[in-house]
């Protein structure tokens, strides 16, 4: 990427609070403004769906038919595709009703359901189109943003980090939840990004940013039973912000099997 | 065993040696009880030490509780020895900005050189302390934050006379007792502490406090006590077992113990000895200016054993078997002696409980013996 | 007058929170259907609760929105609360109230310097404002950093923030951050003033509407974390009553449903809060309004801006009398103990009343939600603004005018439309009077 | 050597693409004490820096004789070197080093070398070879035998067939697979084992390449009668610092950056072979 490279942020469903990441960025967002040029950010008033792009930001999941067609046109105009957070990497938190009867679901919330145009399932965005770049985390942070533009305006990829929470909770000195307090905290199998957050509050985490590479879930679930929780609260653990991710699943079906 | 004191210190008087550390403009450092453990802080007063609690240790779990005496050192150790203050967790090894013609300038950032007091540091973490001593300062290159943070310190260690439950110090010959590498040692006795001084810095400040001659008695129930806590520990089979772990890497117990471990790299973070670290760049969001960070790192990371296109440890079974005879077996080659010190944290501090005791007890039986 | 029927297809509203369009219906010079079309997909959320335990819903319901998780998670934790019998003690109290302040002055500051501004000042990007008023964007970030720094202090990041539970808040209070927390405040009422004084400059259009509002009133100060829900027409109830009162409606063209007062569309938000609690204002944060020709109460909806920039100074005013309180490093939080039951609760979130009320189980497991937003209260109210204000504007002028002119009444509300259920896609369809 | 510090700023005074992937790095201190300073033994290697990215461990190519520049082949693999890859005359990088233990090639004199590569080019062993074509009257017979896996992938022809004329020297190459203009064995480089020319107790083998190969190398070598202290490889790991401190390059008891990278196969033996180390 030479010169002031384009720059697109695209929503899909999501609760808008990855966007924020950039909108809350206060005067690095107008520093950021002085390094790319931003084409298309509805939020922020600039409008250009379709416009060609060096790099889009796509927020939320796939989950209505028009959702479907849309993604495959951004895909099209963008040559350097990023994933903003959990909705467009793993369906998000409304991802639960894939595993409900979505027309269950509609029908409980809405008296017309017919009208309303929605997927059963709600997927990530590289369920759908090549992804050239995943940022995990509901939401993803500022700095975690900034940090990938940069290294993309450096023209090399970002760093890659396949640590688990446990190791940003112990380099900020903090003392484990789960082992002074049988806290069921998902640290041990969730990837980094939050600098730990949740045990700084002295609570468990609970898996906002996502399985981490080789996260061991099953032994996870062995050990939340371990800890006292029901098969169905431990599932629950797992059923929250990434039900729809591989790793996630697996641990929920060991334990919808055990219950 | 040679003499554990020469003075006693009264137990009111414990404040006097915070007093005259801080008098020596020493930041000064001791356990509290934080969030269910004990950890070190900054501590001026001898209230916020962590009187009457002992540690309950079992694999996966750790416990405060009451015993409703006087004491301030009968707990063991909580997840951090000495190792968070001079292998710091995080630290910028140096800054680099870039002009506008493309130049670089690097710079080193200043390091802090403050002195530092660390009160109730225990002979396992003297143990650790000296083996990142050999590793961080005595090769080819020291390394110069390491060494900053290390020159600082000033050690008043306590002598254990009471052996946590995951605590086998004394079979990797490192404790109960503080044998090397501190200024003062502590004793604690009903009535009192025995304080020793083994610095000249260490006899300047015992000068300074209100003690006497220790009787015959306080010397001996403080061996007699010291001696307990060591008879009372679980233990490792052996100090070497090198030979023993190395011809057992195709034992089957690596791929059983990897069922169950998370791979989040507690052990190697509590663990005192465990020195790796990751480097990267912290880039300003203008791309002027960069700096570049030393971070824990763990054998456990995916990215630890990574070569291009490659994980040479692709699953968790080598992972823990490189953790497990790192430690244990080529620590010989590299630093003459075990990487473990015996301080039980990586047991305690696995979140689901696997027991280093335990591994190498059952990759040292016979019969599992693949 | 125009005699041909068209149709124009205007892709993109921006700087609102969601995706949405707008058909609108011209005929013989007249409207005669405005459909505000809200499209972003619908999640379910109520339905994804149930099953659910009662301490995972702060963490599941800030999800519904990015811009005020704060609002559902204080506004959940009080209906379980309500639902436990759990009485809350008043640091508790005040230290939600400073985080939900944080939460106003955030998105206040947002709305108002990214989104609403651009329409007053004849830019169309925040981008192009700071080109424009660099101090003023800059005034207007501290302001939202301000905010922001208030939900991360209290909630660890101010995006679903990870702090608030049932009985109060997790962790124990870092009380070493209250000075330069307290330093920002300080420069933040500095900045508040300036922000009244600013907004009130704008060349805001001269319009008198006619509309029913609701707010809620607290027995005392400015309503927030809860209290009555009063209706400028006299309404006066609990928030366990809001069931008999309101209703939830749905329309075939969007997908938020739309809620009605007895009904008739209603009001709620900033406007109406400063409407209906005038007198709740303290003196100094009406100060800078004084030197200006705005008064309150107002019925020109576009005094929404200097009411949310009020509702700004007086978050500030609060925020520096909280903070200034005995704080300590301790746990601040009652314990809590589920029973089975119906808990509601109704907050002010800062696009207006956010209604929550749930079922437990005794075991304190989800049996039933219902939750009301905002947004789908406004979009009756929005619809009915969009008819008359654009009558008022002039409905034969250029095309492109009136689309512009119907978002910026759209974005006056600072609809939330996650929240609701973003982009609003306007049609027109003019037809000759004859067509009917 | 000194306490570990900063890189010194090095600035790019020649870029060579020398395949699609492939390119050299001329480098000169931009502190002329600096240079005159530096000075390395073959099969020793830098940390070079790329501004805001990170560090990568890179072998130095030149002959130490060169004393006013410092060269570096990098192949473009991921995203620090890709980032070096875009670099032009006249940039600036950083440089600690030199690390490591280089080639026996004081020990190598007055006797056989065997200079085994595989796999795609292998920059550390090149300059092993200019450093004995240069000096070639020190050592006696010279092989040098290299395999690539597809014809296509062999670079430097010229060079190979400079080193060919060079007396008494033997250049053997194999590709797995080969098109029809590759005059040379298709096949495994293995297969041409029988072909080398040297005296099993009186050899200096030194070996760069994928693990595997060499362990195949290894093993004829071995088999030929050269005693484990004669073989020489040069060894990869992840590297962070370059100073032994980061734990990454362990290789058992080794670090690779401070004990090697270059180690006689005696040392490596009890491990070697086996994956997880
Ligand atoms: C002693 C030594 C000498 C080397 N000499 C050369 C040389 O002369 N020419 C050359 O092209 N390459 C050489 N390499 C390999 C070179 O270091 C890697 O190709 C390079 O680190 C890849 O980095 P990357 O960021 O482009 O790749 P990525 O795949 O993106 O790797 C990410 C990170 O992992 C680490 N890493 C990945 N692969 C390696 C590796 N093979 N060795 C060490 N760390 C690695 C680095 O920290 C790297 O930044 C040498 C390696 C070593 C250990
Ligand atoms: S608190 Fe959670 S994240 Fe932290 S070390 Fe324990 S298990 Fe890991
Ligand atoms: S600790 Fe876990 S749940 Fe909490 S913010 Fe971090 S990743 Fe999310
Ligand atoms: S290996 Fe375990 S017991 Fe040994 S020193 Fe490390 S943490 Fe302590």
């Amino acid at each position: 990427m030479v010169g002031r490279p384009r720059i697109a942020v695209h929503k899909f469903s999501s609760c808008d609070g990855c966007q924020l990441a950039f909108l809350n960025l206060g005067s690095e967002l107008l520093a950021l403004s002085e390094l790319v040029e931003v084409v298309h950010f509805a939020e922020a008033g600039a409008c250009d769906e379709s416009a060609q792009v060096d790099l889009a930001f796509v927020e939320g999941s796939i989950s209505t038919r028009r959702d479907e067609a849309r993604i495959r046109e951004i895909r099209k105009c963008s040559n350097f595709l990023v994933t903003l957070g959990a909705c467009a990497t793993s369906g998000g938190i409304q991802a639960l009703r894939n595993h409900a009867d979505a027309d269950d679901w509609k029908q409980a919330v809405y008296a017309k359901p017919e009208t309303i145009d929605s997927l059963a399932m709600s997927t990530g965005i590289a369920e759908h189109v090549r992804v050239d770049l995943e940022l995990w985390g509901c939401p993803v942070s500022g700095a975690q943003v900034l940090a990938a533009i940069r290294q993309l305006l450096f023209g090399v990829l970002p760093r890659s980090n396949r640590e688990k929470v446990c190791a940003d909770c112990k380099r900020s000195g903090q003392v484990c939840v789960l082992v002074t307090g049988g806290a069921p905290c998902l640290g041990p199998v969730t990837r980094t990004g939050c600098g730990a957050l949740c045990p700084q509050f002295g609570r468990a985490c609970y898996g906002c940013y996502g399985p981490a590479d080789s996260a061991n879930t099953p032994a996870m679930a062995q050990r939340l039973l371990g800890l006292g929780l029901s098969a169905a609260e431990a599932e629950r653990q797992f059923c929250r912000i990434h039900s729809h991710s591989p790793d996630n699943e697996r641990a929920a079906l060991i334990l919808r099997s055990d219950a | 065993m040679e003499n554990v004191a020469d003075c006693f210190l009264a137990r009111p008087d414990l404040q006097q040696l915070f007093d005259a550390l801080l008098a020596r403009d020493y930041d000064v450092w001791g356990p509290v009880a934080r969030d269910g453990s004990i950890v070190f802080e900054s501590v001026e007063s001898v209230d916020m030490l962590p009187v009457g609690l002992i540690d309950q240790q079992d694999p996966g779990a750790y416990r405060l509780q009451e015993t409703g005496n006087e004491r301030v050192f009968d707990w063991t150790n909580g997840p951090q020895a000495l190792k968070p203050m001079v292998f710091r967790p995080e630290v910028t090894l140096w800054e680099v900005a870039r002009d506008a013609a493309g130049g670089l300038r690097f710079r080193e950032p200043a390091r802090p050189a403050q002195k530092r007091a660390v009160v109730g540091v225990r002979a396992c973490d003297l143990a650790a302390l000296y083996i990142h001593d050999r590793h961080f300062l005595q090769g080819e290159s020291p390394e110069p934050d390491y060494r900053a943070q290390r020159q600082r310190l000033f050690l008043v260690a306590v002598n254990c006379t009471r052996a946590g439950n995951q605590c086998f110090c004394a079979s990797t010959g490192d404790g109960p007792q503080a044998r090397y590498g501190y200024d003062l040692a502590l004793t604690e006795l009903e009535q009192g502490f025995l304080v020793h001084a083994h610095s000249d810095a260490g006899r300047e400040l015992l000068s300074a406090l209100p003690t006497r001659a220790a009787t015959a008695a306080e010397v001996s129930d403080a061996e007699k006590s010291v001696r307990v806590a060591a008879e009372q520990q679980r233990a490792l089979p052996s100090r070497d077992l090198r030979d023993a772990l190395l011809e057992r890497l195709d034992h089957p117990r690596w791929k059983e113990t990897a069922e169950r471990c998370l791979g989040c790299g507690n052990c190697t973070a509590v663990c005192p000895t465990c020195f790796c670290n990751q480097e990267m760049d912290q880039p300003s969001l203008d791309g002027g200016h960069s700096e570049h960070v030393r971070q824990w790192d763990s054998c456990f990371s995916p990215d630890h054993g990574y070569i291009h296109g490659l994980r040479l440890r692709e699953d968790t079974a080598g992972q823990y078997r490189q953790w497990l005879t790192h430690k244990l077996a080529t620590w010989h080659d590299q630093y003459g002696r075990s990487g473990c010190v015996g301080c039980g944290r990586c047991i305690t501090w696995c979140p689901v409980g696997i027991d280093l005791v335990e591994e190498v007890q059952a990759l040292l039986r016979e019969d599992a013996h693949g | 007058m125009t005699t041909r029927a068209i149709n124009i297809q205007v892709p993109t509203l921006s700087r609102v929170e969601g995706e949405g369009a707008l058909d609108l219906d011209i005929a013989g010079g007249q409207i005669t259907g405005v459909r505000l079309r809200i499209y972003e997909p619908p999640r379910f959320f109520e339905k994804l609760l149930e099953g659910r335990d009662y301490g995972e819903l702060p963490d599941l319901e800030a999800r519904i929105c990015g811009i005020c998780p704060v609002a559902y998670q204080l506004t959940a934790v009080q209906a379980v609360e309500a639902a436990f019998c759990v009485d809350i003690p008043a640091p508790v109290q005040a230290l939600r109230r400073l985080m939900y302040f944080g939460e106003w002055i955030q998105s206040h500051a947002l709305h108002m310097h990214m989104l609403a501004a651009p329409d007053f000042l004849g830019c169309t990007t925040i981008f192009e404002l700071q080109a424009q008023q660099p101090a003023a964007v800059a005034r207007g970030m501290r302001l939202q950093d301000f905010g922001n720094r208030l939900m991360r202090w209290l909630g660890g990041r101010s995006v679903h923030p990870v702090g608030v539970c049932a009985g109060g808040f997790h962790g124990r209070l870092q009380v070493e951050d209250l000075p330069s927390l307290c330093a920002d405040a300080e420069q933040a009422w500095q900045d508040s003033a300036a922000l009244v004084s600013w907004v009130c400059g704008f060349n805001l259009p001269e319009r008198q509407q006619r509309f029913q509002q609701v707010a809620l009133r607290p027995e005392q100060g400015y309503p927030i974390t809860g209290g009555q829900m009063i209706s400028s027409d006299g309404l006066s109830i609990e928030a366990d009553a809001f069931e008999a009162h309101f209703e939830e409606q749905q329309v075939p063209y969007s997908n938020a449903l739309q809620a009605r007062l007895h009904g008739e569309p209603y009001l709620v938000g900033p406007l109406a809060r400063v409407n209906l609690n005038l007198d709740r204002i303290p003196e100094e944060v009406l100060e800078p309004l004084l030197a200006t020709s705005i008064r309150f109460p107002s019925a020109n909806p576009y005094h929404s801006i200097v009411a949310r920039a009020l509702e700004i100074r007086l978050a500030v005013y609060e925020a520096r009398i909280l903070l200034a309180a005995d704080w300590e490093t301790q746990s601040y939080c009652a314990p809590v103990t589920p029973r089975s039951g119906a808990g509601y609760a109704a907050t002010e979130a800062p696009r207006g009343m956010l209604w929550h009320g749930y079922r437990f189980s005794e075991t304190g497991s989800v049996e039933s939600a219902r939750i009301v937003p905002p947004t789908s209260q406004n979009q009756a109210r929005m619809e009915a603004d969009l008819a008359s204000g654009l009558t008022e504007f002039g409905l034969d002028r250029e095309e492109h005018e009136l689309r512009m002119e119907a978002e910026r009444i759209i974005r006056n509300y600072d609809p939330c439309i996650s929240c609701a259920t973003h982009f609003l896609d306007l049609r027109i369809r003019r037809r000759p009077s004859a067509a009917f | 050597m000194a306490e570990r510090g900063a890189p010194m700023e090095a600035e790019i005074l020649d870029r060579v693409q020398e395949s699609p992937s492939l390119f050299t790095l001329r480098l000169r201190l931009t502190d002329a004490s600096l240079q005159s300073a530096y000075s390395f033994d073959p099969g020793q290697f830098n940390m070079l820096y790329l501004h805001g990215v990170g560090e990568i461990a890179i072998s130095i190519v030149s002959d130490p004789r060169e004393a006013d520049t410092i060269d570096h082949t990098i192949r473009a693999v991921g995203r620090v070197s890709k980032g070096f890859a875009a670099l032009k005359t006249g940039d600036r990088v950083g440089l600690r080093g030199p690390f490591g233990r280089g080639w026996p090639l004081q020990a190598a004199e007055q006797h056989d070398v065997v200079i085994i590569t595989g796999g795609l080019g292998c920059a550390p062993v090149v300059s092993v070879i200019n450093y004995v074509s240069q000096r070639r009257e020190r050592y006696a017979r010279l092989n040098i035998l290299q395999g690539v896996k597809h014809s296509a992938d062999f670079i430097w022809r010229e060079r190979y067939d400079r080193w060919r004329a060079l007396p008494d020297t033997r250049v053997l190459l194999a590709a797995d697979a080969g098109d029809a203009l590759w005059p040379w064995h298709i096949g495994h480089a293995t297969d041409l084992f029988g072909q080398l020319d040297f005296d099993p107790m009186n050899t200096v083998v030194m070996m760069c390449g994928p693990e595997g190969m060499m362990h195949r190398a290894v093993q004829h070598m071995r088999k030929a009668g050269v005693p484990a202290a004669d073989i020489w490889l040069s060894m990869e790991r992840n590297m962070q610092c370059g100073t032994g401190h980061c734990g990454h390059c362990q290789y058992g008891g080794m670090f690779v950056c401070k004990d090697g990278p270059v180690f006689p196969y005696d040392r490596l033996q009890s491990l070697f072979g086996r994956t997880g180390f």
